[in-house]
């Protein structure tokens, strides 16, 4: 199967997801119900019952279901780095042929 | 405790009319009441946001032709929603989790007012009276610069038509575009945006002035379905919104390449930007294939 | 040499029929293959866009199998496609099934109950049948994942 | 007589959750509300000619209830020769009431049923107005 990408890149190879903040998260579990990709996982009887279960599946430069969290408890990468990061990888795979 | 001396433009308080968030269930809510009081003690007018709710008729001359601020305590923005839902234009918008977090405070769970929040407010009222004086409003170009006709191609998958412009646009993967003339740009959503995320009920526009980066937000989507961010195709500054598509968001759904446009963007790199963009042709072969992947994941098949 | 290509989902159509019982059973039942038994087989079609003209509807019935499924023997669903798209692959009129069924109660256009829902399940399965025939008949292909 | 009910025809898609509140505040303005001074009728038999229906579209009063902004409901009764009254958009009601959006198709939830409720609250009163202008036509007064 080929891999998914974002921009000519391999998905996998940008680190672009949210990050949980357990000393926030209340688990109201509202990003979960919003997010239509399948980025996070419930995990009843764990101590964390809500995880980042997918992280390859969250579209990138996508933060809206950070909005939806009250706690302000989801943290994403920043943009600019994310950016640089791809132009970087694009040339790299250029070279790289 | 020194003062600094700030000499930048001054709106006149007494113009302003500060519409903030009352929120009881957190330091933040009870921080935008204090930063509103402190406000008013400068000679804002402070509007009630629950008297407001439950009567606006009572406000209603207050409000016309001044200058709104609206103090939001968190992302939720319950200050600027109600804003939204009375059609206020708003000149100003402030989030005190937010303000707070890029001086390095953490507003808390507790709805007492601490120290540390307490004394960031003189510097977030100070900052919020030094808004600049409303500007003449933007030139959005020549008439019809934007204007001239386009022609789609189309694909089907199963009942679904997708359209994109045969030429003369440019996309990023977040499937928001840009249409380019001279030196600025239109941008707006895709087709398979609107017809992905449903009917359009609210569109938030960037704040005119704001400098965006390629990816950063450019304004925000509701729909009957969803909430999604439009993500810039381009950098440069935002120099114009629709206002017809903030007064009937479903143009998006009707014409979203067209008169369903959402930012106008004064551009400062292009020819970098265009380097992560696809154009027409390209974002055609690009939508097909994620349209039919996902409209097979959609549908569990 | 050109491949024949098969169409891989079934178009099922419903008709709107809100002033009748047996109308909501059709419609609910259509939904409820769609959402629950022939997820990512089955494309539930939309009558009033149909009607309207609008949007890929009536072009995507010419291509794909068509079941009708209507509320009463007026069959608007299975007319109306005959109409726009061509002929319907099979055809189901609820108000024959209730009476097949031998179900005498009165229902609720409105306030679809426990009894509601049974029917609208069963009928839903009539339904499955339905496609299942057109899979083993070869009309429909149904894609690996 | 028939044709002094007020028609209300929602445009009764089964794609979207909009359509079901469009349809329920149907149901809950012939059925609790104004049952003696309204009544609805399948849009898809009067699309397909059905005369009975067709006879009380044009003779009579409608309001059309929209799912989405493609306006299906009111586009079939034009087409049908009857010309609504007034027409709604569910989704202008959703502007206004951002936080009572619909759940699903086959089931709108507790926020689908509030917005149910303020839709066929406006619906009531229109039909009162709609059935009282014909009253006084009748009358030969107030209408000119």
């Amino acid at each position: 199967m080929s891999e998914d990408t974002f921009m000519g890149v391999p998905r996998s190879k940008i680190p672009w997801c949210p990050t949980i903040d357990y000393e926030k998260c209340d688990y109201c579990m509202e990003c979960d119900e919003f997010c239509p990709h399948g980025v996070f996982e419930r995990r009843e009887g764990e101590e964390k019952r809500l995880v980042v279960a997918h992280p390859e599946n969250c579209v990138v430069f996508c933060k809206a279901c950070g909005k939806t969290c009250d706690p302000d408890a989801l943290a994403f990468p920043d943009k600019k780095e994310t950016t640089e990061l791809i132009k970087r990888l694009r040339e790299d795979g250029k070279d790289g042929g | 405790m020194a003062k600094m001396v700030d000499n930048r433009p001054r709106e006149n308080p007494a113009d302003i009319v500060v519409l903030p968030c009352s929120g009881l269930d957190k330091e933040a809510g009870s921080a935008s009441r204090e930063l509103a009081l402190l406000l008013s003690e400068k000679g804002a007018y402070v509007v009630c946001p629950v008297l407001y709710q439950r009567s606006p008729k009572r406000y209603e001359k207050k409000l016309a032709g001044v200058r709104l601020v609206i103090i939001d305590g968190c992302k939720t923005g319950c200050a600027s929603k109600l804003a939204a839902e009375r059609g206020l234009k708003i000149a100003k918008k402030t989030t005190v989790t937010e303000a707070a977090k890029t001086r390095g405070v953490k507003a808390g769970k507790k709805p007492r007012l601490g120290d540390a929040l307490r004394n960031l407010l003189p510097a977030l009222a100070e900052e919020i009276l030094t808004i600049e004086p409303p500007k003449a409003p933007v030139a959005v170009g020549k008439p019809g610069a934007f204007g001239g006709p386009i022609t789609c191609r189309e694909f089907n998958v199963d009942k679904f038509v997708f359209r994109v412009p045969e030429s003369g646009y440019f996309f990023n993967e977040n499937d928001c575009w840009a249409r380019v003339e001279g030196t600025r740009a239109r941008v707006g959503v895709s087709d398979y945006v609107q017809q992905s995320a449903s009917d359009m009920i609210f569109f938030e526009p960037p704040e005119i002035g704001t400098e965006v980066s390629i990816f950063d937000e450019v304004g925000s989507l509701e729909t009957t379905k969803t909430a999604l961010d439009i993500i810039s195709p381009v950098s440069g500054k935002v120099v114009a919104v629709n206002r017809e598509v903030v007064e009937a968001p479903e143009l998006i759904n009707q014409d979203p390449y067209e008169r369903g446009w959402t930012a106008e963007i004064e551009l400062t790199d292009f020819e970098g930007d265009r380097e992560l963009l696809m154009d027409s042709p390209a974002y055609f072969d690009y939508l097909k294939q994620k349209a039919e992947r996902e409209h097979k994941e959609l549908y569990g098949g | 040499m050109e491949m024949e290509v098969r169409p891989t989902r079934v178009g099922v159509i419903s008709c709107s029929g809100e002033a009748e019982p047996e109308g909501t059973i059709a419609r609910n039942a259509v939904r409820l293959v769609m959402e629950k038994y022939k997820p990512g087989l089955v494309v539930s079609l939309c009558l009033p866009l149909y009607l309207a003209g609008v949007g890929g509807e009536r072009d995507f019935a010419k291509k794909a199998p068509v079941i009708a499924v209507d509320g009463c023997e007026k069959s608007c669903a299975r007319l109306a496609t005959e109409k726009y798209s061509g002929e319907v692959e099979s055809w189901l009129d609820v108000r024959d099934l209730l009476k097949q069924w031998g179900v005498t109660d009165k229902l609720s256009r409105s306030h679809p109950g426990k009894l509601e829902g049974e029917l609208t399940d069963r009928v839903a399965k009539e339904i499955v049948k339905l496609v299942d025939r057109l899979v083993e008949e070869g009309k429909v292909e149904v894609e690996s994942r | 007589m028939d044709n002094k009910k007020v028609y209300i025809i929602p445009c009764s898609g089964i794609g979207k959750a909009t359509a079901s509140v469009g349809r329920d505040a149907t149901y809950k303005v012939i059925e609790d509300k104004r049952p003696e001074t309204s009544d609805t009728l399948c849009l898809s038999l009067l699309t397909m000619g059905d005369e009975e229906t067709v006879e009380k579209v044009q003779g009579g009063k409608v309001i059309t209830i929209e799912g989405c902004a493609k306006d299906c409901a009111r586009k079939n009764v034009e087409a049908s020769g009857g010309s609504p009254d007034i027409s709604h958009r569910v989704h202008d009601y959703l502007k206004e009431h951002r936080d009572l959006k619909p759940e699903s198709v086959l089931d709108i939830g507790s926020e689908g049923r509030k917005l149910v409720k303020i839709i066929a609250d406006d619906i009531a009163e229109e039909i009162d107005e709609l059935t009282h202008e014909s009253g006084s036509c009748d009358r030969g007064g107030g209408c000119d």
